[in-house]
Order: structure tokens, then sequence, then C-alpha cells
């Protein structure tokens, strides 16, 4: 196996994923194309790791993991207020800078 | 007459390894209160008196423990004293025209051998004692001490690392555990009467345990890690013993602030001792000890370090101007107070600089130097809580206060170098500050109140015992002879060396200024105390006991505690008489303290010890007498005059004259310190400079966009309207045009709040970058 | 996995020709089984009512013409349902119990896939059938079913936390997540210095197998944690619009879960395919280690039904309590109880 | 490694699918379980890159918990059945050039770096040595990881809690 055939792999994702955030008004479909991006740098990270022999790359997938549940652990939580405040979760109407 | 005991950190030490089943198991005393928390917390509730058995139990059957710990350490250095004997005996038969000879010659050979001692040092005859072993044999046989007892435990092991947990056990630990359980072990007794029929007595019993667990647990620590975890876990009981009564707010505020105060400390704990681990490479007290001591840790990291933890100290030792959580901790039960300020919680900060004085003492060049922020720390505290403890009314504040003030004595006298005096008035002031605060909780037993102009005067008729040892309390807190407060007190002044620019003693350096606040503050808390008593005991009552009578004198389990403490703060003070008193030369009972609790280990660096300077003490005593006295003259004369109810004069000086007004309201206000945290600090964050920076957002970043694209428009219909008359239409509408979108685009793209637009700019110039970056490099 | 993935073009007949009929053999009896001995007959005892008993012997082709009569039925769709969402649910919940079997061994050489982490993968594949169950409640365009589908997938969140955890003690102790490993670890034990029957970790582990077999009952949403499929309630929640051979898959991934479950209990506290007195390396196991393994299955299975018979449904808020509150705490303390004795002995 | 190409092919065709649809469904379930698809299909490329406990981790976490708290999250706000109005930004040009662009960037960065750069054949890596790597070497950076956990679970809970 060729590692340029995981990293464009990769790289695929994370262009679907810049893509998802930038055209997706919801909230929570922005979460999802994240989701995709942060997949794309784990593939990366064990791609890498095993082209060097080295364990590094599969531990920091780890931890991307365990962060990535944080993440939409909070962001869920966040979306949830916004979306009792204002009972929509349209990204582009949560524009005022003044809480 | 001096008393002498110094080592070189290079010189070889013969150690004499200690031992004892009780000192290796040291562990069983912080693990019995925890034990007894668990056990508390799950079947307390269920128990015969609630649980509070358990917890007596459990630091009971500690105390005992650290007794024979004591004991054990005691037979210990006594054994190491026979083998220096033994070695002097041979010593005296290879020199044998010495060995009857004395001083002088002790003197020169003392000084061709330690010539590299940075201090001024004398030997007097029949000082070995203490010394151990003087330098008089090239075979490295320079000092004799008592290793301590190090016992460590694999934590766990992975990957070719290793981490330990231990216990480190030697004088002073041992001396902390007794001071620790001694107190734990009266205020559990004390509480059970105090704040019986609490709603949550048991909770209260289950985390007494648990302070006292965690302050023992943090005291034998062998390395920094455990001493960090155990200096959280005594932060954390701390928060819940004050917020114990947490359905009034005040409560619960003093409880997060106490919390609060404390973190912004800890973030210096945190920083210092990680620089400490990555100079010294190790976890270890011991190690990082001999480290800074034989100058493997460069000395500006040394300083910095020190700086870190000097903070961590501020904030947990209540010293200026991070002391604004103790008083306010006051909110907490009476016993809590007492445990928190005479042995557990605010003297870990003192306990850590103790422990880790090699490092503070290399940090800070406290030999022969006469400034550093630890002395100015601890003497400005010294002063400055002093005063502030004239203008409370509460009882409980007036001594959370002093404890400051006295705090400071500590932290000044570490800075100095005093260690042993510090150490010792760590341990006078433990049982004359828990019996003062006990004897405040008994009055306020009986009175429901803390306020001594509303709720209390005239109780020495109403609480005979409470007002005898209380009185006693007070004494030794004032540092009058022969109390146990002035010879501790009297140490720390002699140790700061200051007194010799007019006469004469051997310190570690010349601190003049900590010498005159040490004085200044010795007057200060004699008249601080004097009025409290006044309020308090003489007079008249003021209180109102509801038709419930007069006050009455608090139960058995409530005065045995303060007949104890009142002992033990009038005895205390002998265990370190200082060399010379009422002797002639060192003997047998003189100080003993200091000859079991220092250690003499590489580990620990070589201070210099002040000679008892009589001028000094008597000179001392005589101001603390007149801070009595004029206390006294105005309380018991003046105002008793006026009306024996009342509690002040009605025309005094803060009336009449407008310095000394504005003097008070600073007091009062505490030297508006809490304005300045929470008005000018906080609020400011909130207030002023979120707005600002909003306003910049909106005026100045905003605007300039605004701006930009207004007047592109404006230069472009200029341009339309002008030029496009004379020009070829089509070039000229496209170039308006064309720089009327740019205008546009530029106002309305870059900053509308559209976090989309922000994040497509980002990638589009992300992706511009590395595009460029490809192409061209 | 990847050397699995790594075999040559033999390996693709071995899988299609051996394992697939295998695997799907050893989903189906089980399962039916079960149903047939517990469901059918048990229960019938237990309340003290007749069982099936007309077709065939003791009632034995009951299970038979039961599958006859879904197959039959006609498959519906609600008008408003997302029709391949709705379609897909019950092939996602039964994928995630063929998943299961994949790593439960049956001997020594017998076992599909030997994975390292093999006990880790249970623990993941089992969560995917949440997914399938939220998939059903959505789809069906039902407020019942989405009811009961968010109420099953709170359910199996919260006790795959002390699931987990209580499989954790076991992996502790046995130090590896490789099932085969877990069994050897069992038959080479010892108690206390005597080998005779091994160290089967119910013995020490007895809290452990507690919990799981707690947040077993949970996971297959069974008596008494039946809330989200609660009849009289939510109309048997997301299972309310299924009919027909979806119904039926459904079913099947419930009795299937049930008896894969009750497998993996008996790898990881009662020895598996071990039995004292023979050789663990002795190559019969491969024969008669499915029968053992079957055996020590249905008899956990067993305990299984029999609470199920017995209970009274938990209230919702007693059912989530009764996780957080109880055994996740509960499985922590085995946990560091574990550790402990592991480090200390 | 024929097999292992093919598999990479198949899988990898079926996760770029699944990812379009993830960003163009006009469904919030819908893109939910496509993203299913693709996180499946990274686990599976994990495997085949050796790396068997991160890949059953990335089902553990992501299937198991993500996309089941995702799930949850839009069941319990409100989800539709059928096309849902408002997904998407009005202007869906710009993302879509950018996301080209930035794919033509790194293909051929990549290509031009790594173009035939062999992966090593045996290089599967176990638990244990994933753990012993994380307990020895990287103690620090996991400490960090499960204090944030606890801060993330906190913060959800203030967050989400009604007063």
């Amino acid at each position: 196996m060729l590692l340029v055939q995981f990293l464009l792999l990769s790289s695929v994702l994370f262009c679907i994923g810049i893509y998802g955030v930038l055209a997706r008004k919801n909230g929570v479909m922005v979460l999802m194309s994240i989701e995709l991006i942060l997949n794309a740098v784990n593939i990366n990270f064990v791609a890498f790791g095993t082209m060097t022999n080295n364990i590094a790359g599969e531990v920091f997938a780890l931890f991307v993991i365990a962060i990535a549940a944080a993440e939409v652990g909070v962001g869920l939580a966040i979306i949830l207020l916004i979306f009792r405040n204002r009972n929509s979760i349209d990204l582009s109407s949560v524009d005022s800078l003044k809480g | 007459m001096v008393a002498l005991s110094a080592f070189t950190g290079d010189a070889p030490t013969s150690l004499i390894q200690a031992g004892g089943w009780f000192l290796e198991k040291a562990w069983i005393i912080p693990a019995l209160p925890a034990i007894s928390f668990v056990l508390i917390l799950f079947f307390g509730k269920r128990m015969k008196y609630k649980g509070a058995e358990l917890g007596i139990v459990s630091i009971a059957v500690a105390f005992i423990f650290a007794v024979c710990c004591a004991g054990q350490w005691i037979g210990q250095v006594n054994n190491a004293d026979s083998h220096v004997e033994h070695q002097k005996q041979h010593q005296e038969e290879k020199h044998l025209d010495d060995s009857h000879n004395d001083g002088d010659h002790h003197e020169t050979l003392s000084e061709e051998i330690q010539g590299t001692y940075s201090n001024e040092l004398e030997l007097a005859s029949g000082q070995d004692l203490t010394v151990f072993a003087a330098a008089e044999e090239d075979d490295g046989h320079d000092a004799v001490g008592i290793k301590p007892v190090v016992e460590r435990f694999t934590w766990w092991e992975s990957g070719g690392r290793t981490f330990q947990v231990g216990i480190m056990v030697d004088g002073l630990a041992v001396m902390m555990l007794f001071v620790v359980t001694a107190i734990s072990l009266l205020v559990h007794i004390y509480s059970t009467e105090y704040v019986a029929g609490d709603r949550r007595y048991t909770h209260y019993f289950a985390f007494l345990s648990l302070f006292s667990s965690s302050m023992l647990f943090f005291v034998i620590s062998e390395n920094v890690l455990q001493a960090i975890v155990g200096w959280e876990l005594v932060g954390v009981c701390s928060f819940a013993l004050i917020g114990h009564w947490w359905e009034e707010k005040p409560n619960s505020d003093a409880a997060l602030k106490a919390f609060l105060t404390n973190r912004v400390g800890d973030i210096g704990l945190l920083i210092g001792m990680s620089i400490l681990f990555w100079s010294a490479g190790s976890w270890s007290i011991i190690e990082i000890n001999n480290a800074a001591i034989n100058h493997e840790i460069g000395h500006s990291t040394l300083l910095v370090a020190s700086l870190c933890l000097t903070a961590a100290v501020m904030s947990k030792s209540g010293q200026f101007i991070l002391h604004t959580w103790l008083p306010d901790a006051m909110a907490g039960p009476t016993p809590v107070s007492a445990l928190i300020h005479a042995a557990t919680m605010v003297v870990a900060g003192i306990y850590m600089v103790a422990r880790l004085y090699g490092v503070f003492f290399e940090g800070y060049d406290i030999a022969g130097s006469s400034f550093n922020i630890l002395a100015l720390v601890g003497s400005v505290t010294l002063v400055g809580a002093g005063l502030l403890a004239f203008v409370q009314d509460d009882i409980k504040k007036v001594l959370a206060y002093s404890t400051v003030s006295q705090l400071g004595y500590m932290v000044m006298a570490l800075g100095v170098g005093a260690w042993t005096a510090a150490v010792f008035h760590l341990f006078t002031h433990a049982f004359f500050k828990a019996g003062l605060f006990l004897g405040a909780g008994s009055v306020s037993h009986a009175v429901h109140s803390f306020d001594m102009k509303k709720s209390m005067g005239g109780m020495r008729k109403f609480m005979p015992t409470t007002y005898k040892t209380f009185v006693v309390c007070t004494i030794a807190l004032m540092g009058l002879p022969p109390l146990a407060g002035f010879w501790s007190k009297d140490e720390i002044l002699v140790g700061t060396g200051g007194w010799g620019m007019f006469g004469g003693t051997g310190g570690n350096g010349t601190y003049v200024f900590a010498l005159v606040m040490g004085i200044i503050g010795a007057a200060l808390t004699c008249a601080y105390m004097t009025r409290v008593i006044y309020l308090t005991f003489f007079g008249e009552f003021r209180g109102d006991t509801h038709g419930h009578g007069d006050p009455q004198e608090s139960g058995k389990r409530i005065t045995i505690p303060l007949v104890i403490l009142a002992a033990m703060a009038t005895g205390a003070g002998f265990l370190n008489l200082p060399v010379g008193f009422l002797s002639g030369s060192k003997s047998g009972w003189q100080e003993r303290f200091g000859h079991y609790v220092e250690p003499v280990a590489t580990y620990f660096p070589p201070i210099a010890h002040g000679t008892p300077s009589w001028s000094l003490a008597i000179f001392s005593t005589v101001v603390a007498l007149i801070g009595v006295s004029a206390a006294g003259y105005y309380f018991f004369i003046k105002v008793n005059a006026q009306s024996p109810a009342s509690t002040e004069l009605a025309n005094g000086l803060t009336e009449k004259n407008r310095i000394a007004k504005a003097g008070h309201t600073i007091l009062k206000q505490k030297y508006y310190l809490d304005h300045l945290y929470t008005d000018v600090i906080a609020n400011g964050t909130k207030g002023p400079v979120a707005d600002a920076i909003y306003w910049t957002n909106q005026k100045g970043i905003d605007e300039a966009v605004n701006q930009v694209g207004k007047q592109t428009a404006r230069v472009s219909t200029f341009v339309y309207e002008k030029i496009d008359q004379n020009m070829v239409d089509g070039v000229v509408n496209l170039s308006g045009r064309a720089s009327e979108g740019l205008g546009e685009t530029t106002r309305t793209i870059i900053q509308r709040g559209k976090i989309h637009q922000y994040a497509a700019i980002m990638f589009a110039a992300t992706t511009i970058l590395a595009g460029l970056l490809i192409v061209f490099v | 996995m990847i050397s699995v993935l790594a075999l040559d073009p033999a390996w693709w007949q071995q899988t299609f020709l051996i394992k697939v009929p295998i695997g799907l053999l050893a989903v189906l009896l089980p399962a039916g089984t079960i149903v047939y001995l517990y469901l059918f007959k048990a229960i019938s005892f237990m309340q003290s009512r007749l069982g099936p008993m007309e077709a065939g012997p003791y009632g034995s082709m009951q299970l038979l013409a039961e599958v006859g009569k879904w197959l039959q039925k006609e498959d519906i769709f609600p008008t408003k349902a997302d029709k391949f969402v709705f379609a897909a649910a019950p092939f996602v919940v039964l994928m995630s119990t063929f998943l299961l079997v994949v790593i439960i061994p049956a001997g020594p050489d017998a076992i599909f896939v030997d994975l390292d982490a093999g006990i880790y993968f249970a623990m993941a594949v089992s969560s995917v059938s949440v997914i399938g169950i939220l998939m059903a409640g959505w789809s069906s365009a039902n407020k019942y079913s989405l009811l009961g589908g968010i109420r099953a997938a709170g359910q199996l969140i919260a006790y795959e936390l002390p699931l987990i955890l209580a499989v954790v003690g076991v992996v502790i102790q046995a130090g590896t997540m490789n099932m085969q490993g877990i069994v050897l670890a069992q038959a080479e034990g010892e108690i206390l210095g005597w080998g005779g029957i091994g160290n089967p970790f119910i013995f020490t582990q007895f809290i452990g197998f507690f919990i799981f077999m707690v947040a077993v009952q949970a996971e297959l949403t069974q008596a008494p944690f039946d809330m989200p499929v609660a009849e009289s309630e939510l109309v048997t929640g997301y299972l309310t619009e299924y009919s027909g051979i979806r119904f039926l898959l459904f079913f099947i991934g419930e009795f299937a879960s049930a008896a894969v479950f009750s497998a993996i209990a008996a790898v990881l506290f009662f020895g598996g395919w071990y039995v004292p007195g023979i050789d663990p390396t002795n190559d019969i196991f491969n024969v008669i280690g499915p029968l053992i393994l079957a055996g020590k299955m249905m008899a956990i299975a067993f305990l299984i039904f029999w609470f199920r018979f017995t209970f009274p449904r938990f209230r919702e808020d007693q059912l989530q309590r009764l996780a957080w509150k109880f055994l996740i705490p509960l499985s922590l303390a085995n946990i560091t109880l574990t550790g402990l004795l592991k480090v200390v002995v | 490694m024929v097999a292992q190409n093919v598999f990479f092919g198949i899988i990898a065709f079926v996760m770029i699918c699944s990812a379009f649809k993830v960003v163009t469904t006009k469904n919030v379930i819908h893109a939910a379980l496509w993203l299913v698809v693709v996180l499946a299909g990274v686990a599976g490329q994990f495997l085949l890159l050796g790396a068997e406990f991160v890949g059953v981790t990335q089902i553990l976490v992501y299937i198991g918990a993500v996309v089941v708290l995702l799930l949850f999250g839009v069941m319990l706000t409100k989800a539709s059945l059928g096309e849902e109005a408002d997904l998407n930004m009005p202007n869906r040009v710009l993302p879509a050039v950018i996301a080209a662009l930035m794919f033509g960037v790194m293909t051929y960065a990549l290509i031009d770096t790594f173009r035939d750069t062999e992966l090593p054949r045996e290089s599967v890596t176990n638990a244990a040595m994933v753990s012993d790597s994380i307990f020895a070497d990287y103690i620090v950076p996991f400490e960090a990881v499960s204090v944030l956990l606890l801060a993330a679970l906190i913060g959800a809970v203030v967050v989400a809690r009604k007063e």
C-alpha cells in the first residue's frame, strides 16, 4: 500500500468537511462537518505513524478522538442553548457580538 | 555564650540511620483519620454518637502514635549524641592536651577547618552536643546527624518511569505530627459539645477527620508531588468546613473566597514545584534540597522557584496581600477556625518553606544578606495585620488577624534564617492560638454571638474557667515571660541578627528592618489583646440572653481542652530555653526543641544561630509591657471610668484627630484590599475593559472598514459623476462600478459577525498561502 | 483483522462457504433455542399456564409456525415514514449482533477472528445497535416510536457504561483483552495455589458479574428494564410500526443478543469453552468446546429470562438512577479493588 | 497486498460518497447516518493500517457515543422527517471553490512529496504497545486530556441545564 493513497483520502475528507463547515447553516450539520475534518486528520496521524513505525501517531489519534467527544458534548450543549433562546440553530443568525 | 550548629553542605556528614517501628510506620497516622472519614461518611449517621466517636477514637490513636514517634525520634537523637560523645572521647585521646581545655581551642580549631563558612562561627565549650561533632578529624566525620526515616513505595511504574510515594519522617515532621494530632484531638472533643445538635453533625466530623488526615499526609510526604496533593486536599477540606453552614450566603461566600484566593497561590506552587522538578530532576524533597544546597541548580532558577513558592505561602499562610480570605474564613464553626489557625491549613505554607528550606536559603541568599522577599512579606504582614486587629469588633476576627500577624512572625523568621525559631514559634503558637479560639468559642457559646461590643463584657464573672485560660493564652500570645510566646518570639527577634547592629549577635544576616517590625508587632499584639480582654471579660455585660438568665460557663468537654491548651501555652516555651539561661553553660535541658527538631543532614542548609541576648529580651519585654499598659490605661482606667458598659471613649482620638480618623477608616476598610480585588480588578475586567474592547471593535475596526467602504464608494461616485461626463461612458462606468463593488465588499464581507465568512476567509487565505508556499519554495 | 484481510483468495471461499453459514447458525440456533425453551416453555411453567404443546412433540414446532406466520405477514410501511431508514434499522441492529459473534471463542481454534482487543471490540460493536434503535424510532413517523427510541437510546447509553466498567475488572485480572487470553487466564489460574478447576473469574469478579448481568438485562431492554418497549404506555415503543419480516428481524436480534451476551458472560466469568480436567491446549476442545460454551451460555441465559419473568417494570427515573447512582459507582469501586489486589497479590 | 488495496479502494469510495452525502443531504438525521458510514470507513482504514486499537476505539467512541449524541440532540430539539429547508447557506459556490482549491493544492503537494513511499508491510500494533506509550511517554498529555474531559463534562452540564 502506498502512503499517498491514505493521505489523498484524508485530504478529500478534509476538503469535504471544509465545504460542509462553510456551506451549512445548521449548527448540528457544522458539527458533523467538523467531525469529518477531525477524522481526516486522524487518518493522517495513523498513516504517518505507520510509515515511520512510530506509535505516537496512534496515540495522538486516540487523543483526538477523546477531544472530539468532548467537543461534541460541549458543542451540542451550546447548540441546545441557542435553540432554547432563539428557537433555531441557524448559525448565520447568530451574529451579534454582544450577548 | 554561643549556641551554634553548623556544617557545610559539601562536607560529608556521617549519618546514623534512624529507625523504629513507629517512625517507619508513620503512614498509619494519616491513614487512621482517612479511614475514619470513610467510615463516618458511610456509617456515621447510624452510630450512637452520630460518628463523632469514630473521629475521636481515630485521632486519639493517631495522637498516641505521634507521641510514640516523638519518643522514638528523641531516643534516636540521644543515641546519636552518645555516638558523638564516644567519638569525642576518641578525639580527646588523640588530642590529649586539649581534652580539658575549652572554648578557645575549639574555636581556633573550628575556624581552621571550617574556614569555608560564610558566617562567623564560634564554638563554646560544651557546645558539641548541638554541634554533634565539631570537625576535628579529616576522615570525613564532620558532623553526625540522624537520617530521616524515608520509606518509599513505588506507586506505579510504566515504560521505565517510576512514580513513588513515601514518607519522610524527621524531627520537623514528628513535631508537626504531634501538634496536628494533639490540637485535632482537642478540637474533636470540644466539637462534640460545641456543634451538638447541628444539622450536619456527622458530615462535620467526617470532614474534620479528612482535614486532619490531609494535613498529616502533607506533613509526612516524601516528595513534593505528594505534598501538592496534601496541600490541595487541605484546601478542599477547609472549603467544606468554612462553608459548613452554607445556607447563609456570607458563609458560602467566605468559603469560596478562601478557596479562590488559595487558587491564586496554588498557581505559584505548581509553577515553583515544576521548576524545581525540572531543574533537580526529582520530586524528592531531599534530593531537591540537596541539589539546591550543592549549587546544582542555578541561582536565578532557585530565585524564581522561591518567588513562585512564596506566592503559595502568601495565599495559604495568609500573608499580606493575599491574607483577605483568612478573616472571612471565620464564618466556619469556631473549632474549625481553631484547627485551621493553629495546626493545619495556615501553617502548611510555613511548613512547606521549612521543608524546602534549602531552596529558599540559597534562592534568597538568606545568609549574609539584609533583605529578602520572605522577610519583607513577613514583617509587613506582622505589623499590617496587627493594626487591623484593633478595629475589629468580632472577637474571632481579632484572633484571625492576630494569626495573620503571628504567621508573619514565622515567615519573617524563615526569611531571616531563623529556621528553628520559626518552627518553634509555630509549635508554641499552635497551643495558645488554639486555646484562644476555643476560648472565644466558649464565650460565644454562652452569649450566641461573636460581637465583643454588643454581646460581651464582664464575662469573667460568668465564665471563670474560660476567663482564666483565655488570659493565660493571651499572655502567651503577647510574649510576656515566662509563657510560651516569649521564648519563641524572642528567638525570632534574636534570629534577625538586627540587634547585632547595636550589640552583636550572630545571625544569618543583619535584618534590622525585620527586627524593628518584630518589636513593633510585639507591642501591637499586646495592645490589641488587652483590648480583647477588656471588651470581653471586663466592664459590664452588654449582651442580651433573651431571658435565659446570665450566661453560663460551658460544659466539661469545652473547658477541659481549654485547660490543657492553657497548660501547654504555659509550658511549651520551656522546651527550647535559650542557652545561657540560668546556667552559664550548655546543659541537657536547654535548646531541647531545636536539638531534636532541627535536621543535621545534607539536605538542610548551613544556617547559623543567633546568640540569645539579655538586653534584647529585656528590651522586647519592656516594649510589650508598654503596649499592655497603654491599652490597659485606655480601657481599664479611662473607658471604665467613663462607664463600665462603654466600649470606647466617647470623644476619643479618632473623633478628634483627622489623621487618626483617616487611619481608622483605612483599617476599617482593611486597607481597601477587598475593594481592590472585587471592584477594581474583577469589575474592571468585567466592565470597563470589556466595554473598551467592545468599543474598539465597534468604533475602531468596524468604523474603519465602513469608512474605507464609504470613502471608496464616494471616490467612485465622484469619478462617476465628474470624470464620466468627459470620458467614454463604457470604460468609466466599468471602473466606477468596480470600485464601488470593491468598497461594498470590503465593507460587508470582512466584518459582519458572520462566522461562515470568517471561516471562509480563513480557509481561503490558508489555501492561497499554502499554494504560494508550494509554488515558490 | 489485517492478517485476515491479507489472506490469499482461498480465504474468500473459506469465508463464504464455511464462516458465514456457521455464523448464521451461531446466531440463529441459540436464539431459536432460547425462544422455545425459555420464552415458550419456562415462562409458561413459571406463570402456571400451559405453553405451546400442539405443534410437534412438546410444541417444538411452534417456533417454525411462528416464523412462518411473521414471514407471510405484510411488510407495512407507514405513509409518512422515511422508507430507507425504516427499512434499514432492523438490519443495523442485527448487524451489531452478528459482529458480536465474530469474536466469541468456542474452542482453541474455533473462533472467527482472534482480535487482540477482542472484548473491547465486542463492547464497541454492541453500542452500534443504539443507532439502529434510534433509526427505527425516528423513521416510523410516530410519536410513540420516537419516544420509545429515545428512551431506549438513553437506557442503552446509561447501561453501556457499567457494562464496560464491569468488563474492565475481568480485563485487569486476566491482563489481556483477547478473548482466548481471558479463557486461558481462567484455565491456567489457581485459586489460593490450587489449580484444580482453574480460576473462573466468577469467584473473584462476582461483583463484576452481577453488574454485567444487570447491564445486559438493560441492554436487551428486557423486563424489568423494558420501559422503552412498554406496551401499556408506548404501544411497544420503537417497534410499534414494524410488522412482518422486519419485526421478526428485531425479534431475532433481541434473542440472539441475549444468547451472545450470555456467551460473552460465560467466556468472561465461567471460563468459556474450558472445563477442568483437560489440558487447555488439547485439540479435543475444538470439538467439545462449542458444546461446553453452549451449555454455559444456556445456563446464563436462563438467569436473564428468569429475571425477565419475575420482576416488575422499573420506572424511567428509577432505571436511570440505578445505572448512574448505583451500578457505575459500584463498578468503579470494583475496578479500584481489582486493581489494588492485582498489584498487591 | 492486492486484497488490501482492493479493500482500501472499496472503503475509500464508500467513504467519499457518504461524506458527500453528509454535506449535501437535506435531512439532518440522514446526514448523521451517512456520517456513521464515513466513521465506520475510517475505522476500517485504521484496521488496514494495522491500528487495531484505534479502529475499535473509533467505533466505540465515534459511532457508539458521538453520533448517538448527535442523533439524540437532534431528535430532542426537532427532527422533522423529509427534507428541511434552511440547512444551507445561500451562497454555496464560494465554499465549493475554496474546498476545491484547497484539495488541488493539497493533492499537488502530497503527490509531489510522497509519490512512491510504500507503507511497511507488517506493522500491526497491539493494545499493549499503545498503552505502554501512553502511560510512559505521553502521560502528561493523557492526564491533560482526562482533565479536559472532566471540564467538558461539567461545562456541558452547566451550559445545557435549565435554570
